[in-house]
Parts: C-alpha cells; structure tokens; sequence
C-alpha cells in the first residue's frame, strides 16, 4: 500500500535565484541556486522540477537531480547546484540563465538513493550528465566513513566535468572513455569487471549507476551476474514529479516476476534493477 | 470573502476543483498543499478493476499544450475506496470520483460501490477518454450512448452525476442536452482533443499509443466557446475546463457560464496554482464589487 | 532536387502553398519574395461580389495561436480578375482560388467565371469559414451540403475542385469521403476551429464578432491527427495544414497521409518561411536518401 | 485599383543584432538596432514588425516605428532605434533585449508621411510613445528647409522624453502635460489652438499627429475647423504588417462619403484624418 509512503513527502515550491551559471562546455551547464527551504530537506539522489522560464514555451518543467548542496560557512545548506546537459529547449534555457534570474524550483522529490554502512563496498557507476545524482550520495558515503568509488564513463575526455570535485572528498575516481582519451577505452563495465574480478573474496558491493539507459542496464546485468545488488536511477520523462500524471512509469517486476507501471517520481527514480523489466524500458 | 459556488446541491468552497487524472488521488499532493482549501478533487478516472494502461512514452509536449496517452492506469473502484479514500476524506477534500466504464453495467456498478462509502461528493462520468479503445468516447460520441450512461447511473445512485463531455464533436451542446434529459445534475466539460504527433525521424507517433489527448493553454479557446454554447443550452450547472493557468483564464469560463472550473495540465507547471486562484478571484470581486461568485457566472456580453 | 508534388493533375514546384485569407491576394508579397518559388498560392476567399468584412478588432493571440474573424472581406470575383489575377500571372504564381457562396448557385457561379480566365491552377471551396453567418460552414458541417456544393461546382468546371474541409465536426474523414463521391480533385484541411476569448474586464469577446477561428501552431496536433484520419479514408489527394511553422511540422502532415501543405499564420510571423521549407525538405530528403517527396507521404507507421 | 502601389513595396527582414538598449524610464525603452539594408529604404514615419524572441509566446510580431536613423560618420544609414513603451508581452521583451541579442526586424512598412514644403507649416503633434514616427519626418523636413514645431504631450513630465533630440535638430519643442508639471496643463490641442490663433492669415499648415486615437481625433477636428490638414499615424492591432491578414482595417471614406474597411498597414499607417471614419476606430 503506497499511501503512507506519499503523504510523507513534503516538497516545497522555491522561486530560486540565480547565484551563478558557469558554462562547463559548450553543452555543460552548472547552476548555482539559492533555496534554503529546500536545499534543507535533500536527500541523496533526490531531484527537483524546474521551469527556468515564463511563458508556454515549453509548457512543463524538468526534472534535474540535485549535484551539490551549497552550504554556507557554518554547514547549512543555503542553495543547491544543477549539472545540466544541453539536449532541447529547456536545458537551452537553463544554460542561458544569468546571475539574479529566478526559476521556479520544486522539490526535493522522488526516493533517495540508501547509502550502504560498511563493511558493504558502495560503487557509483556514471555515464555523461548521470553523473548528476552522485555528489549528494558521495557526502552522505563519505560522512558514514563508506568513501565510494566512483566510475566516470564519457564519450571523451572533454565530455568528464566535475570530477575534481569527488577526488577532493577523497574519492578514488576511475575513468572510462569511448575514444579512450582519458581512462580505460570503452565502457565503465570494462574497468568495473575488472574491479569486481579484483575484489576480495566475500566482500559485497552495492552499485549505484545512473546514465544512459543501455549502460544502466549493461552495469546491472554485470553487478548482478556477480551477485551484487544495483540501484539504478532510472530517466523517464516527467509530465509533474509529483505522482499526479503517471506519465513517467516504468515496468517494475513484483516478487512473481510480473510487472506493473509504477510511477518512477514516487516509487523511484532510483529502483533495485533487479526489480525494473527492462525491455519494457522506452528509450 | 465568500468564494463558495453550488453545483446543484453540492456547495463548493471555491469554484476551483483539480481536474481528473492530472492530481494523481489527491492524496499524492496532501504534503505541498490543504486539500480542504480546494473546491474540489477530481481522482484519477477509475475503472471496476485495476488497469495498467499503456506503455511510455506516455506524454509529448506540443506548443502551449501536451498530448497524453496515459491510458487509464488505475487501482480500480474497490482499492480506491479501501485505500484512497480514507486519507482524502481525512484531509477534508471535497471528492469527485472520475468513473471510467467499458459498458454501461460497468459504468453503473462502479457508481453503486462509490455510493455505499462515505466521502464521495460526486460522481464525474468519464466518457470522453480518447485513449482507450473499448468504452469512454464511444458513449461520449453518441447522444444515445450519453443519454443511456446516465441514466443508467442515475438510477443507482443518489450522488450529484456529473457526465464529462467529449470536445470531438460537431455540437457539445447537444450533447449536454442529452445528458441533462437523462437526469445528469451537471456536465463538465471538455476532455482532452484527439491529437498526434509524428517523430519525422522515425515516422511514428511520438508516444507509444500512438493518438493522444490534447489538453493545455492551446485549446483554451476552444474549450472557452463550448463552454459558452453548453452553459447556454442546458438549465443544469456546467463546470467548465481546458487550458486555465490563471484566474484570468478561469474567469473567462465563468464569464461564458460555468459554474466553477477545473484546472488539469497547470497543475503539473504551478502545482500552487490554487492559491494564486483563489487570491485572484477575491481581488477580481473586490474590484467589481460583486459579492457572490454566481453574479459572475454567464454574464457575457455578446452583443455587439 | 526534384520537391515537386502531384495533385490529381496539378504539378506544384514544391508541397508549400500560402493558405488561403493569409497571404492577401499575393500580389501583397510579391515584392518580398519570388511567388513562382512557392507551390501555390491560395488566396482570400471571395464572393461573387465585395464584402466589407467585420468591424475590427478581427485578430486576437491565445497561447500558441490566434483568433481571427476578418469576416471574408474581399473585392469580389469580378475585381480579382481583372486586378490580381494578371500580375499573379505575371509574377509566375500556382494560383488557388478560395471560393465563398452564400448559396450552391453563388459558389458554382464564382467558379464557373473563374474557369473562364486563365491563370486560375485550382478552385479551393471554402466551406468551412467559421466567422459568416450565412454559407460556408454551414455546407461544411452537413454531409449532404458539403456533397452538394461539390457537385455543383463539379458540374462548371473542368478545373481541379478541393473543397476545404473545417475541424468542427465529430469525423472530418466523413466530410472527406462524401467530397471524393461527389467528384472532389482533393481535400484541404483544416481550417480554423470556432473558438472566443473573454475580456474579463469588460465581460465581452476580445473581438468584435465575437466568436472567430483558432489557427496557429496550438491547433497542430489535432490538424495532424486529421489529416492522418482523412488521408485514410479517401483516395484522392489530402492537403493538410495547421499550424505549420517548420518544415518539421510540414513532415509530420506529409507524413501523416497529406500530399502537399498549406501554411498560414507562420506566414505572419515569418513571411520568408518558404525559404527555409525548401531547404529544409531538400535537406531532409538528402538525409534519408529519398528522391521524390511522394516517398514521405503516408508512411506514418502507427503499429507498436 | 491599389495593386500597382503593392507591388512597389520591397521590405527587408533583418537579423537585426542589438547594439544598445536604453531604459529611458520604468517603460520606455529606446533600443538600438543593427540592420544596414533595411535602414537605407526607410522613409518618414514608416514602422517595422519586431519579434524580439524566439518560440510561440507571443506568436506574433508587434509593430514598432522608426525613431531613428542611426548614421556612420560617413552619414550613411547603417541600422534604425525604436522607442518602445511596455504595455504588454512583446514591448517587456523589447525592454529585456541585451546588447548583441538577435530580433527579426521586417521593413519598411507603410505608407510614408509627406512632407509639406515652405511656405507651408508643419506642425507635429505627439501623445506620449506617439513621438516615435516624428523624428524621421523632422529630419526630413529639415533637410528640406522647412523645420517643423513639435507639440509634444505626455501625462506627465516625467513622461516626456528624447525631446532633446528635437531641440537639437533646431526644432521648437511646445509641451502639454496632464498634470501641468512641463509646458501647458491639458492636452496638446490647447497650445495647438493658441498657434493657430496666432498664425498670419493664409498661412497654411499641416499638422502631423500621432498619439492615442481621442488625442489624434481632437487635433484632427481642430486642424480640419481651422481649415487645415491633418495627417495621423493610426495604431491598429496587425497581425502581419504586410497586407496579408486584414486584421488592421479602418474604415476609410470614399468621395462620397461612404466607409471602406481598408489596411492601414498598406493604405496607412499615415491617412488624412479627413478620410478617416472616427466613430468606427476600434479603441
Ligand atoms: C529524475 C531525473 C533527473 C534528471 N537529472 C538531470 C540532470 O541532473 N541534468 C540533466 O542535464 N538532465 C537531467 N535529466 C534529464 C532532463 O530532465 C532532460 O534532459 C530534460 O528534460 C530535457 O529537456 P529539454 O527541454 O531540454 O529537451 P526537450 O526539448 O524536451 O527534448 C529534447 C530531446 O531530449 C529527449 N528527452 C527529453 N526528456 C528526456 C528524458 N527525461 N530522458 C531522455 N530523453 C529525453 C526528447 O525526447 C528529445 O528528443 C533528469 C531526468 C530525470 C527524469
Ligand atoms: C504602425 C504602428 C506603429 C507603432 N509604433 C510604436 C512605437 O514606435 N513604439 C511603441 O511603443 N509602440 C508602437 N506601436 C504600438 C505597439 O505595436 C503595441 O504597443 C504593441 O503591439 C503591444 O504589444 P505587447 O505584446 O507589448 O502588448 P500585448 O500583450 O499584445 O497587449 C497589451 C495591451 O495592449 C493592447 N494593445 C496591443 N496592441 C495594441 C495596439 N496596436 N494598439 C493599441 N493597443 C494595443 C492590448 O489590447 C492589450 O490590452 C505601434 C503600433 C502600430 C500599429
Ligand atoms: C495526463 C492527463 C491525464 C488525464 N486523465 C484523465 C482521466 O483519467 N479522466 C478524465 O476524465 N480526464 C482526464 N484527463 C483530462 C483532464 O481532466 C482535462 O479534461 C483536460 O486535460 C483539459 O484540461 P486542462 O487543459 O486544464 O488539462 C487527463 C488529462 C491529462 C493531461
Ligand atoms: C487571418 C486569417 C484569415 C483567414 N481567411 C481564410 C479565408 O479567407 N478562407 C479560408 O478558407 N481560410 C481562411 N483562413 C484559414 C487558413 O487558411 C487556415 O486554414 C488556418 O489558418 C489553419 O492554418 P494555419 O494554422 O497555418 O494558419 C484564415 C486564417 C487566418 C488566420
Ligand atoms: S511525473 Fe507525473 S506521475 Fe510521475
Ligand atoms: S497587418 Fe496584416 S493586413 Fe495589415
């Protein structure tokens, strides 16, 4: 019964300023907003809807998962930052922000990744913008003295941001590149093999992989193939982030194999993928 | 101020009610906002049995509107009223039940188990779903079919019936017309427009069923006229919806004759709407110094 | 590369032709750009005689869209041509005529003067206006009317007859079935949906007729959907249009069954869109290493 | 039969980039605009059609007149400026446009004043944002030997605005405020009826007017008892600028007295008030 679990949710609705825009590359945007309501409620792996905009065009807001929590001197968290990938409209928009605009922002929302306690290893596997989710789960890790590993996976060199940011929490980060310009040439399946055929004997892991649909899966397939459990934080497109559209389902497998449409704004986006039918999967 | 408006019997806080299948149960939104302070909820249309609707992509955006093919995803009738209902009449929500029905039988059975449980204000007929094959618009389509749901359901139940008009055809009005003959309290309209949208990459739909229901600002003025032609050809009370995003766009449908209104698609942009409205319609009355939201319904001036 | 269509026996450059009551006479543009350039061009609709037209305000903008009530004024068949058409002849431009009748006998008797000048490519029917009271729609919404016109004027001219559908009515593939048994060349639609907006302020429509017709790229999805259902249901040539600002949205008609494309209020917003149309398609074209645009036509595949 | 005159017409539609944008007060902008070809056709009192975004919202575009001719050293025309009072969408976004944003910028449109030659009298009188299509008939008239007054009204006189230019055009400038804080209190008609009082007999003028339709009315009518001629600019909503929609009708009296709705984008902006049927004007 998902009920009880809905009216827990109490997401605010911030108009949030501008604090900085810095164009990573010519598609990478990193937004700097102040919303310390919000920002105070966030938990790893949570997300918020954004219309960074007025107007009609286009009609809905995104979802974007929160990167960084900003925090001011004394450790409260004032504001939160963005790693937004220019794909359409929206995220064109969101690069074109500038210092004092203000865009709506409501959240946080969907359920929160579940840092794993050790002696459990925790991985977190990347792929381009889904890098995004990762920096809120690497403080909650690094701060239960868990500190993860983190495979980083790009078409190219160019295309890896932000990672400087996860070595300075004192997290080991392995690369991957499909033209091999920086780390292991390919996948991060590739060096994550590697890691798990290096793994002493007993030792558990928890993966976490958030990416293009094809590398969430192809890193579920191998985490599970050596019996590890990964949570995957699953992108489907969002009409409200809120439960009230159900445009954004996803086929989860209940304990009889069979699947049901469940709503990834409520019940993800981050889902054991052992629990996600995957060919079922859109895109 | 008072903003509360009658539909038939039912006394309405304020004209303004979350729209069927874009407030998920309400429940889902009972921590952002009071469910009290809504006119009314308007749950996901709901069938006699649980339903898994169609496969994503499920929605597309087109300009100043969005085509849906959610497909009626549903717990059904009875883990609504085991489930949902008990916290929506918790937090004081005003609840009108979207009734979806493959057949008449279906349509009439769902309405009797809703009767027999506390907390139900109303009874929204949803015949008008473009997006399922069996059911909803053939009888939204048809003054025969109209006419036959509800009087079909009329006779089970004693709550407020309120059939929810189809924009797909060549003269809602008659239809209202039909549904008012049949013995409906109300009729809401509209539903969404059947539409579609092709990837020309691909050369297929952009979502998987292929058609969908337009809804949004785009077809504000459409639905605005239908209103108008309803509310002027049937004695009962019209509810009226289709791209509202702000009390001036409500108030285009009171002024056209609704008696309140329903805001679906804006919901899932502003999903606070509600407060902006209810502000905006006292400071509209303050300012015309009318006392009764009812001394604004229907006065359109269409002389020229 | 070749972008020529074929419409029954009509040859045009390129699928793009200026919808009718959106591009003047085309004279208006002939100093902007190059008419012969554009598969046709259909201009305002007109009657036997002259017509005042409404009183302004004519236009109003809703979101993504517009409302229009121009009310057809126009300088008659007589003025047309022996004013406009000579220099649309000169300048090398598909001429379509859109033809207006209060009555069967009227509509006949403008097309049948027309047939008798040349420079006249093909006769568009209007009827479909939404904005008269007399005529047009009211042979557009009727099975038997919208047969009968066609007949009519069927029986005068040897020129192609496209009747011009309107979206207001519950199956349009109807209206396009009962045009092809009456010996239609081809179908256009949509033409603009009946629509009015409030001013809330002072309780009464934003333009002075007080109803008009909604165009523009909020209507698209349902225009798409209709020419698909259309385009299905006859076999003679579809022209489709709706809200086309770009040559992706003139691929998803194409693709939806339409042989070739009219575009209208885009028109306003950028009068020099048929540039960008052409190399568009051409570009597209390339891409998917077609060689004729008869290849994209109708190729929607609407299976899972 | 008005096909000849339509054919002559040839406008540009300029990728205009902003090279200056000047809030001259809470809502008058004055903007700045780069667009060398569309500059050189431009006559007096024409307007352009400006879209200062991209997308549906507004999905039109808005009609602007011509202020000024921005000119080289060399004294060759090289873009236009558009003084802009926000009343809605479209002139907010005006108001927001940065240096180096792109508008789409259609013109010349409509019909040009003409300007009157010595001995007669051009008088021009302005309501408010209505001194936009003055400054190129001033100039024009000047360069002909025959500079013009301007009478210049506003509610205000913190409403009144860019008069300098006038003045330094050699111009003289006569003020009417509604609250009486520059110039004459009351309308522009009042210093208009003390200078026709004024004027030497058989001396004739012609007054140019542009404002709110009763400001354009009342001179009209002033103008017209005195025996004079009025020329307005009419502001009609239009929907495309260049005769293709017929949404910008006026009715227009024939010789006989009879009213015809023609297109004020064609047969106008500029018509003798004489021709104009008051009572039909929309607003
Ligand atoms: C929970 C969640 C968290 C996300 N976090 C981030 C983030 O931190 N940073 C970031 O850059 N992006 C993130 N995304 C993806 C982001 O929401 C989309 O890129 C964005 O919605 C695209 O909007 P647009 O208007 O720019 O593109 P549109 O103009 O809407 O679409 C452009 C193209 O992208 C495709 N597209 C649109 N939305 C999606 C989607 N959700 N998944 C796949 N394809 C899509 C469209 O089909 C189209 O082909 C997240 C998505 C989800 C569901
Ligand atoms: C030939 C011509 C030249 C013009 N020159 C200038 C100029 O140089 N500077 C300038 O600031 N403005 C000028 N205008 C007026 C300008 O075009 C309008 O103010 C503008 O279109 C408003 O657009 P918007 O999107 O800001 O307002 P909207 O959001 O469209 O409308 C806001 C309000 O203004 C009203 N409105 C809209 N358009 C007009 C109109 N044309 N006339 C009267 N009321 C209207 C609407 O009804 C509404 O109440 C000119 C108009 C014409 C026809
Ligand atoms: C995602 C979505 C789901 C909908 N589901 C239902 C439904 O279950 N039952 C129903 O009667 N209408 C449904 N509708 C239609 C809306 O209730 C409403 O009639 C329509 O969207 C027009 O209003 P709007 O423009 O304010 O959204 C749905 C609309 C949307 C956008
Ligand atoms: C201002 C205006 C005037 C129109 N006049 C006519 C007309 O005279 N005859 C006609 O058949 N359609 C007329 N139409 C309808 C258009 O030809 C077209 O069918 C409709 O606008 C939809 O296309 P669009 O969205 O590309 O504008 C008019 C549309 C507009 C906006
Ligand atoms: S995004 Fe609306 S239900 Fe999930
Ligand atoms: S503005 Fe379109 S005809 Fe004048």
């Amino acid at each position: 019964m998902a009920t009880p679990d809905i009216l827990t949710r109490m997401p605010v609705d911030a108009a949030a300023r501008v604090i900085a825009n810095t164009a990573l590359s010519v598609d990478y945007n990193l937004v700097a907003l102040e919303a310390p309501e919000l920002a105070a409620l966030v938990r790893p792996g949570q997300f918020v809807m954004i219309k960074p905009h007025e107007g009609h065009h286009p009609l809905l807001r995104r979802p974007f998962s929160v990167f960084e929590l900003l925090r001011s001197a004394d450790g409260r968290a004032h504001g939160i930052s963005i790693l937004s990938k220019r794909v359409g409209t929206s995220t064109a928009l969101v690069a074109g922000l500038r210092e004092g605009d203000v865009v709506a922002c409501l959240g946080p929302l969907g359920r929160p990744f579940e840092p794993v306690e050790a002696p459990v290893e925790a991985w977190m596997a990347a792929g381009g913008v889904g890098l995004a989710p990762f920096m809120t789960l690497a403080e909650a890790l690094v701060a239960d003295g868990n500190p993860p590993t983190l495979f980083y996976g790009a078409r190219r060199a160019a295309d890896l941001h932000c990672a400087d940011r996860f070595e300075r929490l004192g997290i080991r980060v392995v690369y991957a590149t499909e033209d091999g310009s920086r780390g292991a040439r390919g996948f991060v399946t590739a060096p994550m093999a590697e890691a798990f055929a290096a793994l002493p004997g007993g030792r558990q892991v928890r993966v976490y992989a958030c990416g293009p649909t094809p590398m969430m899966r192809a890193v579920n397939d191998l985490t599970v193939a050596r019996g590890h459990r990964c949570d995957v934080s699953l992108e489907q497109v969002m009409g409200c982030g809120l439960g009230g559209c159900y445009s954004c389902v996803v086929k989860a497998l209940d304990e009889g194999g069979h699947g049901h449409y469940v709503r990834s704004c409520l019940a993800g986006p981050i889902f054991d993928g052992r629990t996600i039918d995957w060919t079922a999967l859109g895109h | 101020m008072d903003l509360s408006v009658q539909i038939g019997r039912l006394r309405l806080v304020n004209p303004f009610i979350a729209a069927s299948g874009c407030f998920g149960y309400g429940v889902e939104y009972a921590g952002l906002l009071d469910l009290a302070s809504l006119g009314g909820v308007c749950v996901k249309g709901l069938f006699l049995n649980e339903r898994e609707g169609h496969p994503p992509q499920r929605i597309v955006e087109t300009p100043a509107g969005m085509i849906n093919a959610i497909g009626l995803q549903g717990v059904g009738v009875h883990r609504f009223v085991e489930e949902y209902l008990p916290p929506l009449r918790a937090a004081g929500a005003t609840v009108f039940v979207n009734v979806c029905g493959t057949s008449i039988d279906e349509y009439a059975e769902v309405s009797r188990i809703l009767s027999d449980h506390e907390g139900v204000a109303a009874i929204e007929l949803n015949i008008s779903c473009p997006n399922i094959k069996e059911g909803g618009i053939q009888f939204g389509c048809s003054l025969a079919g109209t006419h036959d749901v509800v009087s079909a359901v009329r006779k089970v139940t004693t709550l407020p019936v309120i059939p929810k008009l189809t924009p797909n055809v060549t003269a809602p009005a008659s239809f209202a017309r039909a549904a008012e003959e049949a013995g409906a309290d109300a009729v809401s309209l509209v539903n969404t427009f059947l539409a579609l949208a092709i990837d020309v990459e691909t050369r297929r739909p952009k979502i998987s069923n292929g058609m969908g229901g337009l809804s949004g600002p785009a077809i504000r003025p459409i639905a605005v006229r239908m209103t108008y032609e309803c509310a002027s050809a049937v004695k009962i009370p019209v509810i009226g919806m289709g791209g509202i995003t702000s009390i001036g766009d409500a108030l285009e449908f009171l002024i056209a004759g609704a008696s309140a209104v329903q805001v679906g698609t804006a919901n899932f942009v502003n999903p606070l709407i509600w407060n902006d409205l209810r502000t905006g319609l006292a400071d509209y009355m303050t300012r015309h110094q009318l006392s009764s939201v009812s001394q604004i319904v229907g006065t359109l001036d269409m002389k020229r």
